[in-house]
């Protein structure tokens, strides 16, 4: 990893730090309000260091970071406490990372926890990276462009029916039903008039090639309670000598009340 | 191409152009993608005017606009002319698609249902015919809704006075009560034994104060606002 | 096309019966336009589920846009991917032509934009994780911002203690920054294969930044491969 480097180096560096990180840290305080927080202070001085951020040196930035924190002290600024436990850490880790490994002490190892902050910097460098990148990608509004006269969408309400057999045959029983209970209803409804005689008959001669009984022409819902029937045989009889009388058919009856029978009347 | 902006290109620019000999205009492809997408972009129909000031010096909007609106014919958009501008505008044929219908599913009415299932046990059959068995006028309204359901269609013509037409029922209507034919409905005899003809009155009951003169009064309020609905 | 139409007359398809072509399928080309005239009438993107139910019945939206995209190839309006939706866009090249002024683009601050970017390359992911990267707390105004410009929304919550909840980026975000799917986000594959986008948990004497960082430990690399595995 590269995290830190080796003890004697260290001294040597951390005189040259002194001088040249005393002037950064005060330019970097000028406007702490403008950092975002300990990891971005971190990432401004490690580009100091002008290496890659994966060969970073740790320890060094730790150092650079302490004398910020020292310089802001004494500058009086007040920093805000994240500054101040990322401070604390980073002398716990230098502190891990030049002293010679405790066999006693529990948890992660100076170098596990240089080699994490490393990753932290890389990562939220490459997080910058990409953002950039994505902000400076073509955009709907500024480089590309949705409709300017969008068209709305009418809703429309469509109502459909539907009905059930059952619907269907119940619907048809509660007519007929009433049909038969039609009898003692001194109505209209249960006369069949000469006319609709005469429309019925006209339509169904054709078919009488045979000799047919005329009782067989009452329509279908007259033929259950006795005034109706007899309504309609009275018209229907009338209907067929008027169709007697037009040429039209022939009527026989073999004897008294026995059933009156009628014929279409061959073309000559 | 690029000739022909070339000779078009001296009277459109003649207003406008200091920078004229700097920089050529781009050849009427391009200038048709600029039209199609400034169009496209723009709030409000754009002028031919305010084309040629947005387009690259040099250019002609008014052949591109020639280009284009050839282009869009008979897609399902078209350019069209507003006044002295230019926009584009959905196909009139597909103004159906610039609506989501909602659908809602209700029962038929009483009225049609009754209609219905005369018809089914009776097709052929006149109004005049439906009428007497239901013993009300049937509404237009009603076998209007059943003709545009698809439900029932017109048969042949009776061979009676007046040639009334007749109704029958369709394919649509076997398919949807699951029917192979209309002769498969159950007769008055199986209706019954299927328990579903026993809403008669009791025998004591008279008659003319019974359920079936309720029915009649309230079908007769019922056809009217039938009537009324169309 | 058009002139077949009206040939065939009243339905949409010429051949058999006819309540039988009123659920026949429009020819690909008739469907083309229909694609055509819906995502040129919308600003926003079009799913081809929304597209398939504003169609005639048995209409294959999909296949009606693998040809309406190529048609639109290199013209001056394109159909671009975004998400499952599909929307008409003018070509990027041609932006110098597009009146920007009237557009208002919202200035984010440097914290929102670095929000975004990690809530976009690893979603789904919690606030504290967010906390984690940024080595900073996220101030309610920022998420805020973000949502409100319906650039990230919730996702699902994170099976850890206390199940918090989790960003991921909208199809608003996609649209806005030209990407069919987050899979296309420039420099994920780098990003990925440079192990930046692992999960990677803090030694437990690394400072907390910001609150809950407690369960930034048992984040899985799981939560990232949801979206982006193909």
């Amino acid at each position: 990893m590269g995290a830190y480097m080796a003890e004697d180096e260290f001294e040597e560096s951390a005189e040259v730090i002194s001088v040249a990180e005393r002037l950064d840290a005060e330019a970097l305080i000028v406007d702490v309000d403008g950092f975002e927080g300990p990891l971005d202070v971190l990432l401004t001085l490690g580009r100091t260091q002008k290496v890659d951020l994966t060969k970073i040196s740790i320890l060094e930035l730790a150092q650079q970071y302490l004398a910020f924190v020292e310089r802001a002290k004494s500058l009086r600024i007040e920093l805000a406490a994240d500054y101040l436990v990322m401070a604390a850490w980073l002398a716990f880790l230098k502190s891990r990372l030049l002293l010679p490994p405790d066999p006693e002490e529990e948890g992660p190892s100076g170098e596990e926890l240089a080699a994490h902050l490393a990753f932290q910097l890389e990562r939220l460098q490459a997080m910058r990276d990409v953002a950039a990148r994505l902000m400076a990608r073509d955009r709907l509004g500024r480089d590309f462009f949705a409709r300017g006269i969008p068209e709305s969408v009418e809703r429309v309400k469509k109502v459909t029916y539907t009905a059930t057999l059952l619907d269907l045959m119940q619907a048809y029983s509660r007519l007929r039903t009433r049909d038969e209970f039609r009898p003692y209803v001194m109505d209209r409804d249960a006369v069949f008039t000469l006319e609709h005689a005469l429309e019925r008959l006209r339509g169904l001669i054709g078919f009488a090639g045979k000799w047919t009984d005329i009782s067989s022409y009452i329509p279908e819902g007259w033929d259950k309670d006795p005034a109706r029937i007899r309504s309609a045989t009275a018209s229907t009889f009338a209907a067929s000598l008027e169709l007697v009388k037009e040429g039209r058919v022939e009527l026989r009856q073999s004897e008294t009340f026995a059933p009156i029978e009628l014929r279409r009347k061959e073309e000559p | 191409m690029s000739e022909d902006s070339q000779q078009t290109g001296e009277e459109t620019g003649e207003g406008t152009g200091q920078e004229e000999s700097l920089f050529e205009a781009p050849p009427i492809g391009e200038q048709e993608r600029m039209v199609e997408a400034i169009l496209f972009a723009s709030a409000e129909p754009v002028s031919v005017k305010e084309l040629n000031s947005r387009m690259p010096h040099g250019s002609d909007a008014a052949e591109a606009l020639v280009h284009l609106k050839k282009r869009y014919e008979g897609r399902g958009v078209n350019l069209v002319k507003v006044g002295d501008a230019w926009a584009m505008r959905t196909a009139p044929d597909l103004s159906f698609l610039m609506q989501k219908e909602t659908v809602e599913t209700r029962k038929l009415s009483r009225a049609a249902i009754e209609t219905l299932a005369i018809i089914a046990y009776h097709q052929p059959i006149t109004r005049a015919e439906i009428e007497e068995i239901r013993g009300v006028s049937v509404s237009r309204g009603t076998v209007d809704q059943l003709l545009e359901m698809e439900w029932i269609r017109f048969g042949r013509r009776k061979m009676t006075p007046g040639r009334p037409v007749t109704f029958v029922v369709t394919q649509d209507f076997l398919d949807h009560f699951g029917l192979e034919s209309a002769r498969d409905l159950p007769g008055l005899k199986e209706l019954r034994s299927a328990g579903l003809l026993d809403n008669r009155p009791p025998p004591s009951a008279m008659p003319a104060l019974g359920e079936g003169d309720e029915d009649a009064e309230e079908e007769s309020a019922e056809g009217q606002s039938e009537l009324f609905e169309d």
